[in-house]
């Protein structure tokens, strides 16, 4: 049985404008793979990476393929959410266990949370929750919203409006993959907010940036957003105009904790750049189910017993404390970082501290998670 | 007097700023072969068009076997019996002259809505077709593509797809255009035996097919009609050999210049 | 001079088209052993491939019907098939799941839709056609995605598949396979009676020449308006099949990507060919599962392929039948 | 001095089927030569053959002591041929005075060149119709900007291919003396028409052709003098 | 609602529809003049973005990059045409459709092979970075600006080639009747070969223009080709005038309805419908426009072919 591999299929965005989260999700996951000596739990790992294309009608039929053909142990790697909707069911029938390596939408959490769903990310509402405690302890009174128009981004908005209690000057959702924001700029110039927050992915939130640097806004209000909206990629491509800017995650790279400075040091060695977020999170996603098999001694034939060890969450996360919810969903800690420069003179994140702790979603409440 | 079976009446139309048709009027008793001739632009296409009703008359009135077809479609019109070839060659290039003739038939015929039964059983109309191809002259090549044919034969296919549908006006837009003497000389033959079973509205450039067989001719000019009449009365009128005709002779054959 | 017959040689004739026994009968064995054989080699993920297959194959086929036969390249043909997909999804959702209700729901539906979509596009020739729509099938795709009732962007998960008694349990990835099949060979059937009946001879007379055929007195409108809502009953048909096959239905369906490929599908298998829509659609997603296994960048190999098709096949696959049979 | 178009034992198919057989015949610097036959028998074959746009399997052809049989159409068309073809081809999307303008040169230097205005002074109409499209014309205005469009590139031989089809009597009357008075000045012309004897005044060389070989030929006082040659072959 | 946001809007949909010109004047150039359906053309943009990106990158400076783009792009377009796209010239539409489709297949991948998955960044110069203050209170992002001045030249430039020049001519005779311009000694091969280049270096120029405000990524052309289609079929297929007032027509309904639509619907059903129909109804506006100026005017409103 044991020299049989542990298969996962890593199934995520590997194409267009969300490429950059998959690919990072994609790399922690290898890293962690590479770093246990191509083994997970002890038995050799098999992982069939496959690209959803951001589509929720690619996701279904690959997550089919992978789970139906290629009989995969795992599935990991959806970046968006309403890919992981799609994704969901035929995981979940066939008795395929999910790790969430960033999707973390409500349905799950809550009416819909699953035995076979686990997130060892964060729940959606989550980071932007922290960015309206964050803006409402800084004194901020008017704030614009940004996001695109799909799930996660409703989910976004709400989250942050359940901390953030001010005046909303405006929120405007945008289309999903939309590149030219001159049109909610010059929207945000004439309804003068003093602060905005962006729930932009990838590289929306790339452009977003720029053009708003560009049109000369930033002299007049102060940007937000959550963390994988001013991470290190999204820092590569931007650079200096993003300076000051404040964020909020569960994660960071100079976290002091030994799994994470090894995780950040092997990952820059390894791929030559700085990791972010999702590579965080695909990385816990592996060490989950490293520890998962190592626990069950490899008997993933026993559903009961993986999930009891996946609940355990018996793993060195590397954003510290991590624990489940009755829902599946970490309990943890959420960061205030800013953009500065650090001693080299690089452009960089920098943690200033802890804005929520041992938080949990809204949704966990709702969930009668079938035992 | 036979009664008309045709009757246009102040038809009008414009292109922009050019009136192609200015309040043209004509009539074509039945059973007659009524020629329209005309310098290049005068407007003779284009009342083909409206009469047919490829377009859209800006106004006047057209009255076929007594009823007004003004404003009704063209393919209504043709069912009514009001048919017209093309001045440019206009057939089906990938299918063979039979299936060009069959479709023909099978317009007039009706109930072509019919989705189940095979249209090939239909032996009948394709004896039908065939007679059609023969008259005109296509009968050696039945199933050749209209493609293949050559320009001649084309202008031959053309008049065999309008006549297929046994109107009761056909409207003929220079059907001896791209035809050899002999050729053309076989269409005045044609013609002139469809005389009884059919009405003719003829545009054609060959006036010696012209005057052989319109027993009225209207002239059109710059969209006006500024003489009608029988041939003796077109050929001698003088505003029609300034704006038509010149000197023209009767010039296709030999005989006359041996003479 | 009189000449013998005027019976007309059909074989050479583009009008006719026979369902060439001769080689679709042992493909159709075949197809009919699939399951078969997918079962004796242990991998049953494959009869779901295969009836996905078919269904493209009979959305291919109703677009290659008004595309093909009917020279109107329609660029909107997925939204038929999406919108035949949503009304199972959502009769699923409130409760209805007999196919004897749903799918003719479904499918006159997106006949209607077809049909008011064509009463307005097909005023339009060439370019204008296709773009007008594909204008109408985006406004169907993002009027489904603000439907938040229905997942919008989300889709929408069926809680099972439709039922339609005798026997057939169509849960059962078999039983839904042979039902799928055997809708697509009573389609193709109706498609080669319908082309060889007049309604097919005049149809495609107006793909060759349409003004002619108003001048010779055919309402050349109605028999475009007729064809085009034909094909979207039948692409709607599709639709209720995609629904229950993946038992999901998502608006990525009715993009116009999904238009593009069902449109790529038939110009492979051979434009205005009886089985166009069927080889394209076979071609196509055999080449994508079988390329995609070798390598990520398959596409790679998908492009080249359909070019060489493009260089050496002037009417795509069919091209080598015909040449085969020397017709 | 040796002829301007040399034709010698021509073979053409159209796919399968061979249409030119053996067609030869010759225009002298300066001569109008015709080219007779019925509906279908390969005149605008031979045409099109001499100018490139069918490929000849056979035979040769020389124009201006160039052997061209294998050039393509654009090269032979540069070199001074220019065609009024059957069907009169008009560039829909161009307007009345773009299709003369757009292909105008001055391939024969040694004429007084064909111009804008000249065009004009001949066909009247088409400058009234100067901003009109290729495709918004009668069927006679497309004929008369065919034939300008082709003097407007001043062609060592001007081919013409039922250019008179679809015109009134007085434009062919026009075209006529139009065509005698380019002879006049020395410009070489193929020309096919159906108005036989206008040819026989105009011409001095004429080919008789019948299901793709040449029948007949010889000059306009032989072909005036037997009738019987009409009627055989041409059938008035 | 103020003056400056709809002057600013009113901007913003002229930089945009200027932009859509870019793309839409190579189309009309290739597919309307030519007639040939060329689903790659949008790689060509793409193809041009990279080029464009890369050689920035290599020299540090945004303007070689884009000369250098804008010629690789015209030699790559030219090579395409040589070797393929010639041969497809007198297929019909359908053929056209998928010989071009597996152009773009292998382009994407061909990109992908080379750069990756991942976005390139293609930053503005840093002397058009900012923005401009055109008036008091009132300033407006320079490279912006910048689009709209390179669209209306390339716009007056591309008016005159085609419409006033003899070649331009040609190259519209040689697409209507190819052997008949032939018969009349126009070279159409290489005639079309280098209108080819022509139309692959407006493509390279849109690439570069948007490359700093969009992003440089591998399927970027796909998109944003149907938008360009949408404009030259509203303008009339091969009008360049037509194709200059669709995209401004898309470009100035795109934006306002992004900015008004949601406006009107919070007045008229509620915040919470609005956020739901809003970006939906937004979307599917250029296409509403398409469809109604296809009901009233089904050869686009400057038909071309008569
Ligand atoms: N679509 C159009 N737009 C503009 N002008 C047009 C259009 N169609 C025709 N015309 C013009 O209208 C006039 C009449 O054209 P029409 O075709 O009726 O002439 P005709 O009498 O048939 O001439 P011909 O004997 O040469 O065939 C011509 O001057 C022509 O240029
Ligand atoms: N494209 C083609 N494919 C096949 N056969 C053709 C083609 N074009 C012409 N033919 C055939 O070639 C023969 C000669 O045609 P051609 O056009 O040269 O005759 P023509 O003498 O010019 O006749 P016309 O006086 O009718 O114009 C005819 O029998 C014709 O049917
Ligand atoms: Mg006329
Ligand atoms: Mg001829």
């Amino acid at each position: 049985q044991s020299n049989e591999p542990v298969k996962v299929g890593m199934l995520s965005t590997l194409s267009g404008p969300g490429a950059g989260l998959g690919i990072d999700i994609r790399d922690g996951f290898a890293l962690a793979v590479k770093l246990g000596g191509g083994k997970l739990g002890g038995r050799t790992a098999e992982v069939i990476v496959a690209d959803d294309q951001a589509s929720p009608d690619v996701g279904r039929q690959t997550a089919d393929r992978l789970v139906k053909r290629d009989k995969v142990d795992f599935m990991t790697g959806v970046v968006f959410s309403n890919v992981m909707l799609a994704v969901g069911a035929p995981t979940f029938q066939s008795k395929t266990f999910y790790v969430s390596a960033n999707a973390g939408p409500s349905q799950y959490a809550g009416e819909q949370c699953n035995p076979y769903f686990f997130s060892a990310s964060w729940q959606n509402d989550n980071l932007h929750e922290a960015v309206g405690k964050t803006v409402a302890d800084k004194g901020f009174k008017r704030v614009a919203l940004i996001a695109p128009n799909y799930p996660a981004g409703k989910d976004a908005l709400t989250g942050f409006k359940r901390f953030y209690k001010g005046e909303v000057a405006s929120e405007t959702y945008t289309q999903l993959n939309q590149l030219d924001y001159g049109a909610e700029l010059s929207q945000l110039r004439a309804t003068k907010p003093d602060a905005v927050y962006i729930f932009l992915p990838g590289g929306l939130g790339i452009n977003f940036i720029k053009q708003f640097v560009g049109a000369g806004l930033s002299k007049d209000m102060t940007l937000f957003g959550p963390g994988f909206s001013a991470d290190e990629d999204v820092i590569k491509a931007v650079g200096e105009p993003m300076l000051g800017m404040f964020n909020t995650s569960q994660w960071a790279h100079d976290l002091d904790n030994a799994a994470n400075k090894k995780f950040v040091a092997e990952f820059e060695k390894e791929y030559g750049r700085l990791p972010s977020l999702y590579a965080a999170q695909g990385y816990d996603a592996a060490k989950l189910i490293d520890a998962a098999v190592r626990d069950t001694k490899g008997k993933l034939d026993d559903k009961a017993a993986v999930r009891k060890a996946l609940e355990a969450a018996k793993f060195d996360s590397v954003r510290g404390a991590f624990k489940f919810n009755t829902n599946h969903f970490p309990i943890q800690d959420y960061y205030l970082r800013v953009i500065t420069k650090n001693g080299k003179g690089q452009v960089t994140n920098r943690t200033l501290g802890t804005v929520l702790k041992g938080h949990a979603d809204a949704y966990a409440g709702s969930c009668k998670m079938p035992s | 007097m036979s009664t008309a079976v045709l009757k246009v009446d102040k038809l009008v139309k414009r292109f922009g700023g050019l009136t192609a048709t200015d309040h043209a009027c004509v009539s074509v008793g039945q059973g007659e072969i009524h020629a329209l001739i005309g310098p290049n632009g005068a407007g003779k296409t284009t009342l083909i068009h409206q009469i047919s009703g490829a377009l859209h008359s800006d106004s006047g009135s057209i009255h076929f076997c007594g009823q007004d077809v003004t404003t009704l479609p063209m393919h209504e019109r043709a069912l009514l019996g009001l048919v017209r070839s093309y001045q440019i060659t206009s057939i089906f290039g990938r299918l063979s002259v039979l299936d060009n003739i069959a479709l023909a038939v099978q317009a007039v015929e009706g109930s072509s809505f019919r989705f189940w039964t095979s249209s090939r059983s239909d032996k009948e109309r394709y004896a039908k077709a065939q007679a059609v191809a023969e008259r005109v002259g296509l009968g050696q090549h039945l199933h050749r593509l209209a493609n293949a044919l050559s320009h001649g034969e084309q202008r031959q296919l053309e008049v065999g797809l309008a006549l297929a549908t046994r109107p009761k006006l056909l409207l003929l837009d220079e059907p001896m255009a791209g035809m050899g003497p002999d050729e053309s000389e076989r269409m005045v033959g044609l013609l002139q035996s469809l005389r009884g079973e059919t009405t003719i509205l003829l545009v054609e450039h060959d006036m010696d097919a012209v005057f052989r067989l319109a027993d009225t001719i209207s002239v059109l000019v710059f969209g006006k009609v500024i003489a009608c009449g029988d041939a003796q009365h077109i050929k001698d009128n003088p505003e029609v050999k300034r704006a038509y005709l010149g000197d023209e002779a009767h010039p296709t054959g030999p005989a006359q210049e041996a003479a | 001079m009189s000449h013998s017959t005027s019976t007309p040689k059909t074989a050479t004739s583009i009008l006719d088209h026979s369902l060439q026994l001769r080689w679709s009968l042992p493909a159709l064995a075949v197809l009919l052993a699939l399951p078969a054989l997918a079962a004796w080699a242990g991998d049953t993920f494959y009869v779901g491939l295969a009836t996905r297959v078919l269904i493209f194959a009979l959305a291919a086929t109703s677009l290659n019907l008004i595309l093909g036969f009917g020279g109107m390249v329609s660029f909107g043909h997925a939204a038929f098939v999406g919108v035949g997909a949503y009304c199972v999804a959502v009769l699923m959702q409130s409760g209805v799941v007999s196919a004897w209700v749903a799918w003719p729901l479904a499918v006159g539906l997106s006949a209607l839709i077809a049909l008011l979509v064509g009463f307005v596009s097909l005023r339009t020739q060439g370019v204008y056609f296709i773009m007008i729509t594909l204008a109408f099938a985006q406004m169907l795709y993002y009027l489904v995605i603000s439907l938040k009732a229905y997942g919008g962007d989300d889709g929408l998960s069926l809680a099972s598949r439709s039922t339609v008694g005798m026997g057939l349990d169509l849960g059962d990835d078999t039983h839904f396979y042979y039902l799928t099949l055997g809708i697509l060979v009573l389609a193709l059937v109706g498609v080669t009676r319908l082309l060889n009946a007049r309604f097919g001879h005049a149809l495609q007379a107006i793909r060759e020449n349409e003004v002619r055929m108003t001048a010779i007195g055919f309402p050349v409108f109605r028999y475009k308006l007729v064809a085009f809502t034909i094909a979207g009953a039948l692409a709607g048909l599709a639709g209720a099949l995609f629904a229950n096959v993946g038992s999901f239905v998502s608006p990525a369906m009715m993009q116009w990507s999904q238009s593009g490929m069902l449109m790529i599908m038939v110009i492979l298998g051979g434009v205005g060919h009886l089985y166009g829509g069927v080889m394209g659609a076979i071609v196509f997603l055999l080449l994508e599962e079988l390329l995609s296994h070798y390598t990520i960048h398959w596409q790679l190999g998908l492009g080249a392929v359909l070019l060489g098709v493009v260089l050496l096949a002037p009417n795509g696959i069919s091209s080598f039948l015909r040449r085969k049979e020397g017709v | 001095m040796s002829a301007l178009l040399e034709v010698k034992q021509l073979q053409t198919a159209y796919g399968a089927s061979q249409v030119l057989f053996d067609i030869s015949l010759a225009i002298k610097e300066g001569g109008v030569s015709t080219l007779l036959g019925r509906n279908g028998m390969g005149k605008t074959t031979t045409v099109r053959s001499i100018l490139g746009l069918t490929r000849a399997h056979g035979g040769t052809v020389h124009f201006r002591g160039e052997r061209i049989d294998q050039l393509s159409a654009d090269r032979i068309a540069r070199m001074g041929m220019a065609v009024v073809p059957e069907g009169r081809m008009i560039f829909p999307t161009l307007s009345v005075a773009e299709n003369l303008r757009a292909f105008a040169a001055k391939r024969n230097a040694s004429k007084d060149p064909w111009t804008l205005d000249r065009v004009y002074a001949l066909f009247p109409r088409l400058a009234e119709r100067a901003r009109n499209m290729g495709n918004q014309l009668s069927g006679g205005e497309q004929q008369m900007l065919a034939i300008g469009r082709a003097l407007m590139t001043n062609p060592h031989l001007l081919i013409l291919d039922e250019a008179t089809e679809g015109l009134a009597p007085l434009i062919r009357e026009d075209i006529w003396n139009c065509l005698a008075t380019l002879r006049a000045q020395g410009q070489s012309i193929l020309v096919i028409d159906k108005y036989v004897q206008r040819l026989v005044q105009l011409a001095d060389q004429h080919t008789i052709i019948e299901r793709g070989k040449v029948v007949w030929s010889g000059d306009s006082a032989q072909l005036g003098a037997d009738p019987s040659l009409w009627q055989r072959y041409i059938g008035v | 609602m103020n003056g400056i946001l709809i002057l600013e809007q009113m901007l913003n949909g002229l930089q945009f529809g200027l932009m859509l010109f870019l793309l839409a004047a190579g189309l009309t150039l290739v597919f309307g003049i030519m007639d040939m359906i060329n689903l790659a053309h949008g790689s060509l943009y793409m193809v041009g973005a990279y080029l464009i990106a890369t050689i920035s990158a290599a020299t540090g400076s945004f303007w070689w990059g884009l000369g250098l783009g804008i010629v690789g792009a015209a030699v790559f377009g030219m090579l395409l045409e040589l070797t393929i796209l010639r041969r497809l010239y007198q297929r019909d539409h359908v053929s056209q459709v998928l010989g071009t489709f597996a152009i773009l297949l292998m382009c994407n991948e061909g990109v992908r092979l080379i750069w990756g998955s991942q976005p390139l960044s293609l930053n503005p110069p840093a002397s058009l970075a900012g923005p401009v203050e055109l008036m008091a209170g009132f300033s407006y992002p320079a490279y912006r600006l910048f689009i709209i001045g390179v669209g209306l030249v390339v716009a007056g430039l591309l008016y005159v080639l085609i419409v006033h020049t003899r070649v331009g001519m040609q190259v519209r005779a040689g697409a209507s009747n190819r052997e008949m311009a032939m018969a009349m000694g126009t070279n159409v091969r290489t005639l079309f070969t280098a209108v080819f280049g022509v139309g692959a270096a407006l493509c390279a120029v849109a690439g570069g223009m948007m490359g700093p405000l969009l992003a440089v990524q591998v399927g970027m052309g796909e998109s944003i080709l149907i938008l360009a289609f949408v404009v030259i079929v509203i303008g009339g297929i091969g009008s360049i005038r037509g194709a200059l007032l669709g995209a401004l027509l898309v470009g100035v309904v795109d934006t306002a309805g992004r900015t008004l639509i949601p406006l009107f619907l919070n007045a008229a059903v509620g915040p919470q419908a609005a956020s739901n129909a809003g970006p939906a109804l937004a979307s599917i506006l250029i296409y509403i426009l398409m469809a109604g100026v296809l009901f009233f005017k089904p050869r686009g409103l400057f038909p071309t072919h008569g």
